[in-house]
């Protein structure tokens, strides 16, 4: 791209941003949403550089310990090991250990060997209670916000990639190539959700964070590729694209240059269906067994330990992680509809 | 709207609650016991059977020659189909069954209305089976190499592709209709234990080959019950076998809290109850929600709720109030840590190694594990044999504890540095990590957090491998997984069953941590030429404190199982080893219950 | 209190927009009796189909507000005070009323019948078996062939025409006292369009009935109206007979727009427009002082592009494996000269635009050779060969471009050589030629007006100076005061660049105006080809004359 | 007619044999190898090798693709390696499950969405739009696990209305005893979907011109929207629903487990576990199937419900 070119696609921007933010300012729903998502996405950006929750995975309750309102005086359970018998009183069955010199030597250096430390103080309720292993629910939700958040925008990222980059191509060219791209489409949706995640998930085989966006984003393309194919199947035809053709302007120049930027409220209002849908997406691999890995949470993987705490009365955790989600999810949908609305060409401003 | 909605689902589903509950008064009371099963059934052909779900059902389909007394503990072998113990001579080596006479099979197309009686010849055809290739029986282990003669018809069908059933085999020799005479390949003193699977359930010739290629689904047996309404994976429906025998209950028990179900069943026939109905319930909420509001009648408490049905040891007053029994017994199980020993990065008889390896099992907060994973529901177990099985020695102490600071100080000790990120590397400073194996469910998540956290206070990276159950077993056998915590369940009750997991010529197929020594191999086979004695008892100790010294295995819990009984329900009592026992308890039926 | 049928009396109505409300009628006021047509002349946004639906009561409750002072009397009753329900009553039985684009305006999954019927039973009554009868007399009424069997035809399944007549039969078919007909020939090629007034023209007088017509066409009311109501900007502008208006018009907008429609007769240098004469205090009718332009083809013109045997085909799927050719054109040749227009005239379906793209390059030839002038050769492919403007401004600019990104993209593309600083200069170079202010530069498309957005459009298409200009019905969708504009524009550009223009329309007497030859088309085929006059004086085939007698004759003729 | 139909069957055998090769490399790849469990705690290699002969799996990868190919051709995909039990019958008998669950939430959940619809687009910008948009919105944010965890918890055990799981033989007690609950929280999530989506399928015909024109022919308010409007509307309604309806046969399976109703979800959740191929082979191709089906009778009814449209 030559930076003219550049300029010319930064330079529609501003009034595309401009009258879609004269709009949104009028939709006080709309408004009141896109704080709420901006606070969520301060608040996990906070948490990846840092700033918040930093020390989320710290120990310092008792295991559930309950919200600070509802806490009774119950006693700290301190678990306290039982203490170490001494190496020397143990039958070996008269078999030699290799090691035991060494032992006996690192023993007479370090005391403190023997008997492992006490265990360390633990306070008996939290402000919004405590998980199993006694770490701040609010903390883990915060800190859970930033997967989730990343993991949605990110795989949403990649899901509307593909399908725009595809859609385009296949809206665009026609012919074989659309025929090639439909069939693939057609097998992608053919197959059933849930065996493409199996599949997939298979194919990654397990490396975290990643793959999850993975899973999410390469199942998850086909419904923006079949309505960035549609606008392009419509705007191939209209007369600007005509215009642009008798110009002389290529066809990667007619594809992207051109008509992209007519699409951009499609891409945009898929984009952020992709990443609400991923957000909630992210439960259910939780509970297939393909969420997170255990150094990092996420509102998914709360969820699913929380399964079985409901039951014994341990609601906090189910209600933090999905209430956050609940209102981020809400906002987020709100927000899509103003955006909708807001980047609609056919509405004048 | 979605209120009226609300409204009308409710109120028509209890439209429909009043027309369930008005309905049975018209029949006959039937007296139905109501089950859950955490996994689905695999088919009710014994010889293909692998899960104790599915041997729980198969335990009262069909019948082995032996079983286990209902109320003896320690567990002790009593006949079930054979009319009296098997006869022992030949060091061990000869069994000489007798069968019980007038029994028959349950009720089936084949036999074309006719009663069909059981005789020593299908006790030959069924052992017979396990042989079969084609039956690719996961319990062949019990009968393989055992039976004189046997394997080479094996051998034969597996060239040829054809079992041949009419073949005479030396090692199963019928003497007369109602005796048999097993030789065996050598010493063997479990065999009995075998003969009491319930997938040496007896089955009749004409039956499986009428049904070949389908024999799961048509199960025909002598068992007190039979399949009445079978939805698969979803419920079965057991109903009494209108065949079966005239058989009393007669146990007998020197335990003052048995004396209550002695009384309330002896003389009772078998079986009381009229139906079984077993649902198939994976999630675990859902099937404790059901057993609170009455639907399941037996139920055992999955260790994440016991701390809503338990205070201490003893059941929570408020179900206590509601006349719930609770019983609680270890399982004849362990979980234990292994360690590859052919692992490159963990692996070695290296002093080094074996002290890298004994760190981190030293890592491991077992406590810690059983309080906040297992709720309680747990006991730290540091031999390789469990309480009740044979060779269990309840007085081993362990030699590795939970203990970080000489971990870490061993590890600095033997020159595992620290690099800047906070891990250590090896000695030579290449990489140095645990690569831990576990499976995608959640309960897996629990312990790859708790692994975190051990490896992490020794500063030892810790890295995740998740695969399918298959795929582990697959790992496992080809030495490739490096550390995870598995868990053996009693196939019998004899210590042998678990020593075996660390046998050399094991490697490959159960021995996982590919554990080869010599020396231990050596006492092993002592071990196999002895009956349960002390003499044996004391291999086994010498055996597990190898174990130990060479940072192979972490013994680390027990389980214990709490059974939830509803107040109708009578003469139960919890068995270790039997996978059901439902022929041998009462209801008090539905319409006299309060 | 007067006779009158309907009586509106200062009506004024507003709309809610984002930025406060913005008056749409102000005080109109006018009445149609009994028998009487009344023809609402205006051009876009002068208010006209407001006007209809406030009388139908169907203007949008949550975006539209009527002035309380306002009164529509029906029969001398306010109808504006009706109840909902009432003035529900009113439409149909009493009021019928006709849309614009029939095809639109027919539900589509309904049958003919089915929603003939309906209105049928609901006004008068009758049974199912009566009403059926009833349909089947209207629909022969309205003159649609085979009424039984099209009455069980989907919308569309008929011709535009028939549907606009079946949109005749189901507003007439309560009986009403008044029809009002808003814009019910635009969509319509002129031959149905004709036939279309006729019928309206017929059923009024047998049934006794007023009409409201409603149209931005002054000629097409001359012929029919018995008063002329004329709107600009939701203000009556006269209002009068139909004779008065066209003979002695008072309103110099009233006059501006009777005379800047190019005529079969006139072909003044250039065109009058409306906002000059409304300026112009004098009296003086400028169109008949104004000198003649010349047309025509001399010998001496130097031929520029030369095409042979032009066809284009598509293949459709037929059956199960069988395919099927459709020539959208059909082997048509002409000649294109330097500084001339070729004009094409063709009804829909004719074929004339996928000429227009195939001469142009957008889309390739099925078989046919076009060949240029020798100096031409070497440009052949690039766009400074040929340019085409397109009909419909709001769909032939980027939406998503600034004007500015707009005009200087050919420039981009082809004109590499030019520093940032020339290619803006060329830019506003070319606005100025267009008449545009270079202020504008920065807006997007939307923000224009439909003549200026053709304006930019042309400014686009001779940024690198072309040889040739195809322009495809590139006035049909303007007003005609907008519309002489951009034909003044067209014409000014092809003297000052010696462009040779091939004009595409379906209105005849625009071509006619801008052209030396003339080529009429029909179903893909060359009907007819020569001189522009000589054609317009004296067809030879049928077709073209029908062509030429469908034109609406204004009230002079 | 027909010979749309037929292209239309003959443009399915590409993307079936798409769908036949992705999940055949897809999970004989990376799969797994149930010889390992079904062999048994204590089986021998040689064991292993039996049982790998015995399932075909230490055939070449062509051979097993032809075989597969067979079995679909055939519709016979053997016998699960888990259970034995032949492959046709457990679909045979998952499907009703599935169904029984499956139908009754797509009619209440049609039905009441395009009801709701209907009063949102009569009601258009008022009170009543927005407050029951924002109500569908956040009802659609919550994760159906935590529906299911909580009305579970909520609605069978502590306060009883229903039972907490289970499934019988009779479809009558299904239908009115096992299946309300969890129809009723399946539709929780299901319904505001549903209903913003038929929102803007109703808006978009409210504005057309023959509403206009309906309107003009006096007709009452009622009549133009149930009559005229929603005819239009209906036809992307049915359309949507019916290409939707195979990804719900799989979709349910959270509902599946935690009611314990033996259906197809949770089935092939099973399957995968086990790495039961026969069954996850057949799965996919039924769907597929399923889903192209749909697709196609989508089409037709499409066609069929709008005249526009002409069948060639």
């Amino acid at each position: 791209m030559t930076s003219q070119e550049e300029s010319m696609i930064s330079s529609f921007s501003p009034s595309l941003w401009a009258l879609a933010r004269k709009r949104l300012a009028r939709d006080a729903i709309g408004l009141l949403s896109l704080l709420v998502v901006v606070f969520f996405i301060l608040m996990s950006l906070g948490s990846y550089f840092g700033f918040l929750a930093k020390n989320w995975d710290q120990e310092v309750a008792i295991n559930y310990a309950p919200p600070t309102w509802l806490a009774t005086n119950q006693e700290s359970v301190s678990a306290l090991q039982a203490p170490i018998p001494p190496r020397s009183q143990i039958d070996l069955y008269g078999q030699t250990d290799p090691l035991a010199p060494l032992l006996d030597e690192l023993e007479a250096h370090n005391p403190q060997d023997i008997n492992s430390p006490p265990d360390q103080q633990k306070v008996n309720h939290l402000v919004f209670g405590a998980d199993k292993w006694g770490r701040s629910v609010i903390l883990k939700t915060i800190k859970g916000s930033e997967t989730s958040i990343l993991v949605g925008l990110v795989a949403a990222l990649v899901a509307t990639a593909i399908g725009t980059v595809l859609g385009a191509l296949s809206g665009y060219f026609g012919g074989w190539v659309d025929d090639f791209l439909n069939w693939f489409y057609n097998v992608f949706t053919a197959i059933p959700y849930l065996l493409l995640i199996f599949a997939i998930a298979a194919v990654l085989n397990q490396k975290g964070v990643s793959t999850i966006i993975l899973i999410l984003g390469l199942t998850g393309w086909t419904g923006v590729y079949r309505l960035i194919r549609a606008e392009y199947l419509k705007h191939r035809h209209r007369e600007y694209v005509l215009a642009a053709k008798a110009m002389g302007a290529s066809h990667y120049r007619r594809m992207f240059i051109h008509i992209l930027p007519n699409t951009l409220h499609v891409i945009l209002v898929q984009l952020s269906i992709n990443v609400v849908g991923f957000i909630k997406s992210e439960v259910i691999l939780s509970f297939l067994g393909f969420g997170v890995p255990v150094e990092v949470v996420s509102w998914g993987s709360m969820l699913n330990e929380a399964q079985n705490e409901l039951v014994l009365g341990i609601w906090w955790q189910l209600v933090a992680a999905g209430v956050a989600m609940a209102l981020l999810v809400t906002a987020f949908s709100v927000l899509t509809d103003a955006l909708r609305d807001a980047l609609d060409p056919k509405v004048v401003a | 709207m979605i209120n009226h909605l609300r409204q009308l689902v409710i109120s028509s589903s209890v439209l429909f609650a009043v027309l369930v509950t008005v309905y049975p008064a018209h029949s006959a009371p039937l007296k139905v016991l109501h089950l859950s099963l955490s996994a689905a059934e695999t088919g009710f052909d014994p010889v293909m059977t692998s899960d104790l779900n599915t041997a729980a059902i198969e335990e009262q389909l069909f019948e082995p020659l032996l079983t286990y007394d209902y109320l003896a503990r320690p567990v002790k072998l009593i006949p079930r189909l054979a009319a009296q113990m098997p006869v022992i001579s030949d060091q061990g080596k000869t069994w000489l069954f007798t069968l019980k006479k007038g029994v028959y099979f349950s009720p089936d197309p084949v036999f074309k209305g006719k009663l069909r009686e059981v005789t020593a010849q299908d006790v030959v055809y069924t052992i017979m089976r396990f042989m079969d290739p084609k039956n690719r029986s996961p319990y062949k282990f019990l009968v393989d190499h055992k039976i004189l003669g046997l394997n080479a018809l094996a051998d034969q069908a597996r060239q040829t592709g054809h079992f041949n059933y009419n073949a005479k085999v030396e090692g199963l020799e019928v003497v007369g209709p109602y005796q048999l005479k097993i030789r065996l390949t050598g010493t063997d003193y479990n065999f009995g234990h075998a003969m009491a699977q319930p997938m040496f359930g007896i089955v009749a010739r004409e039956v499986i080959e009428a049904y070949q290629g389908d024999t799961a689904s048509h199960p025909v047996g002598t068992g007190p019950y039979m399949i009445g309404q079978w939805i698969r994976s979803a419920s079965i429906n057991l109903v009494k076998n209108p065949n079966y025998r005239d058989e009393r209950w007669h146990f007998t028990s020197q335990d003052p809290q048995d004396q209550k179900i002695v009384q309330a069943m002896t003389g009772k026939r078998i079986p009381q109850i009229d139906q079984v109905d077993i649902q198939i319930v994976e999630e675990a909420q859902s099937a404790y929600l059901s057993f609170l509001k009455g639907e399941l009648d037996v139920f055992g408490v999955p260790g994440q709720f016991a701390p809503n049905v338990l205070s201490g040891t003893e059941l929570k007053p408020k179900l206590q109030q509601q006349g719930i029994q609770l019983q609680r017994l270890v399982d004849p199980a362990i979980a234990y840590y292994f360690i590859n020993i052919e692992d490159p990065q963990l692996g070695g008889m290296a002093l080094s190694r074996i002290a890298l390896r004994r760190a981190i099992l030293m890592s491991l907060n077992d406590e810690e594990m059983i309080r906040v994973i297992y709720k309680g529901q747990a006991f730290r177990e540091a031999f390789p044999i469990p309480q009740g099985v044979e060779g269990h020695d309840a007085n081993y102490q362990s030699l590795i504890h939970y203990n970080p600071q000489e971990a870490n100080d061993l590890l600095d000790k033997m020159g595992y540095k620290k690099a800047k990120d906070g891990y250590r590397r090896q000695i030579d400073g290449g990489p140095l990590y645990v690569k831990y194996t576990t499976t995608l469910t959640s309960q897996d998540r629990d312990l790859e957090e708790i692994m975190k956290k051990s490896l992490d206070r020794i500063g030892i990276r810790f890295v995740s491998e998740k695969l399918k159950f298959p795929e582990i077993i697959r790992a496992e056998r080809q030495c490739r997984v490096a550390m995870r915590l598995s868990a053996w369940i009693a196939d019998y009750p004899d210590g042998d069953n678990f020593m075996q997991l660390w046998y050399g010529p094991h490697t490959h197929e159960n021995n996982a941590s590919c554990f080869q020594d010599a020396k231990w191999d050596k006492l092993y086979e002592k071990t196999l030429a002895l009956p349960n004695s002390p003499e044996r008892d004391q291999l086994y100790r010498q055996l597990a404190r190898l174990l130990e010294i060479n940072g192979v295995t972490k013994v680390s819990t027990s389980h214990i199982r709490n059974v939830l009984i509803q107040p109708w329900v009578v003469g139960y009592k919890a068995h270790p080893i039997l996978p059901s026992t439902w022929a041998y308890i009462d209801l008090i039926p539905e319409g006299e219950r309060h | 209190m007067s006779t009158s049928l309907l009586q509106v009396q200062d009506l004024s109505v507003y709309f809610k927009e984002a930025q406060g409300t913005k008056q749409v009628l102000n005080k109109v006021s006018f009445s149609v009796d009994r028998g009487q047509t009344v023809a609402l002349v205006g051009e876009s946004g002068s208010g006209k189909s407001v006007s209809a639906l406030a009388i139908m009561g169907l203007l949008p409750t949550d975006l539209a507000e009527i002035e309380v002072n306002s009164q529509i009397n029906w029969q001398g009753n306010n109808i504006l005070h009706l109840a909902k329900e009432q003035h529900r009553k009113l439409r149909g039985r009493h009021i019928g009323m006709i849309f614009q684009d029939p095809m639109s305006s027919l539900n589509p999954v309904m049958s003919v019948g089915e929603q003939l019927i309906e209105g049928i039973q609901l006004h008068l009554g009758l049974s199912a078996r009566q009403a059926y009868e009833r349909a089947i007399a209207l629909l022969t009424e309205v003159g649609i062939p085979e009424p039984e069997r099209r009455i069980h035809a989907y919308p569309h399944e008929l011709s535009g025409g028939q549907q606009q007549r079946v949109m005749i039969a189901m507003a007439i078919c309560g009986e009403p006292q008044l029809l009002i007909a808003d814009e019910p020939t635009t969509a319509l090629d002129v031959t149905i369009q004709r036939q279309i007034l006729e019928l309206i023209k017929l059923l009024t007088k047998e049934r006794h009935m007023a009409v409201l017509f409603i149209t931005h066409d002054l000629a097409l009311v001359g012929e029919f109206a018995d008063q002329v109501v004329v709107m600009r900007q939701g203000v009556v502008r006269e209002l009068g007979d139909t004779e008065h208006i066209f003979k002695e018009a008072v309103d110099s907008y009233t006059k501006a727009l009777l005379l800047c429609r190019p005529s079969l007769t006139h072909r003044p240098l250039h065109l009058p427009v409306v906002e000059e004469m409304m300026m112009m205090k004098s009296d003086r009718n400028t169109a008949s002082h104004q000198e003649e332009r010349q047309r025509g083809i001399r010998p001496t013109d130097e031929m520029v592009m030369r095409v042979r045997k032009v066809s284009k085909n598509f293949v459709q799927q037929d059956g199960l494996f069988k395919r099927k050719d459709f020539f959208a054109v059909k082997e048509v040749s002409c000649d294109i000269y330097r500084g001339k227009t070729l004009g094409i005239v063709g009804e829909s379906g004719s074929g004339k635009t996928t000429l227009g793209l195939m001469l142009s390059g957008i889309i390739p030839m099925s078989s046919g050779t076009i060949e240029y002038h020798e100096e031409l050769k070497k440009l052949e492919g690039s766009p400074a060969l040929i340019q085409i403007v397109f009909q419909n401004p709001y769909a032939s600019l980027n939406p998503r471009f600034t004007v500015f990104q707009i005009l200087e993209e050919p420039l981009l593309l082809h004109r590499p050589d030019l520093r940032v600083e020339q290619r803006a200069e060329e830019v506003v170079a070319l606005m100025h030629l267009v008449g545009l202010n270079e202020s504008m530069l920065s807006r997007y498309p939307h923000e224009f007006s439909g003549g200026q957005r053709q304006r930019i459009a042309i400014a686009r298409c001779i940024a690198l100076k072309p040889t040739i200009l195809v322009c495809d019905e590139s006035v049909s969708a303007l007003d005609v005061s907008v519309q002489a504009q951009i034909l003044n524009l067209l014409q000014d550009l092809q003297d000052r660049f010696n462009i040779s223009l091939i004009f595409i329309s379906h209105d005849l007497s625009v071509v006619r105006y801008m052209s030396d030859e003339i080529m009429v088309m029909y179903q893909g085929t060359v009907v007819e080809k020569g001189n522009s006059d000589q054609i317009i004086a004296h067809p030879q085939q049928p077709y073209t004359q029908n062509l030429i007698t469908s034109i609406p004759k204004g009230y002079a003729i | 007619m027909w010979s749309f139909f037929i292209r239309r069957l003959l443009q399915m055998i590409p993307t079936l044999l798409g769908v036949i090769l992705l999940v055949f490399f897809l999970f004989n790849w990376v799969g797994g190898d149930p010889a390992y469990i079904l062999a048994g705690k204590l089986a021998s290699a040689e064991d292993i090798a039996n049982i790998r002969h015995q399932l075909g799996i230490d055939q070449p990868w062509y051979w097993q693709l032809w075989i597969f190919i067979q079995q679909i051709a055939t519709g016979n995909f053997g016998d699960s390696w888990a259970t034995h039990e032949s492959v046709a019958h457990i679909f045979k008998t998952r499907l009703t499950p599935s169904l029984v669950l499956l139908i009754p939430m797509m009619i209440i959940e049609t039905v009441t969405a395009v009801c709701l619809a209907l009063l949102v687009a009569v009601f258009r910008r008022s009170m009543i739009d927005q407050s029951l948009m924002v109500v569908s919105t956040i009802m659609m944010s919550i994760s159906l696990l935590v529906y299911i965890i909580v009305g579970q918890y909520l609605f069978a055990s502590l306060l009883g209305w229903f039972p907490v799981k289970g499934w019988s033989d009779s479809l009558w007690r299904d239908l009115t005893y096992y299946a309300p609950l969890p129809i009723f929280l399946g539709l929780l999530v299901s319904i505001a979907p549903s209903l913003r989506l038929y929102r803007t399928f109703i808006l978009d015909e409210i504005n057309q011109d023959y509403v206009r024109t309906a309107r003009a022919k006096g007709l009452s308010e009622s009549r133009v929207l149930f009559k005229h409007v929603l005819k239009n509307a209906a036809i992307p309604i049915l359309t949507n629903l019916l290409m939707g309806l195979p990804g719900l046969l799989t979709g349910a399976f959270l509902l599946e487990r935690f009611f314990a109703i033996p259906g197809i979800g949770r089935e092939i959740i099973l399957a995968v576990e086990r790495s039961d191929f026969p069954i996850i082979k057949a799965a996919t191709v039924y769907v597929a199937i399923a889903t192209m089906l749909a697709n196609l009778l989508a089409d037709l009814l499409y066609r069929y419900l709008d005249p526009r449209v002409n069948l060639k």
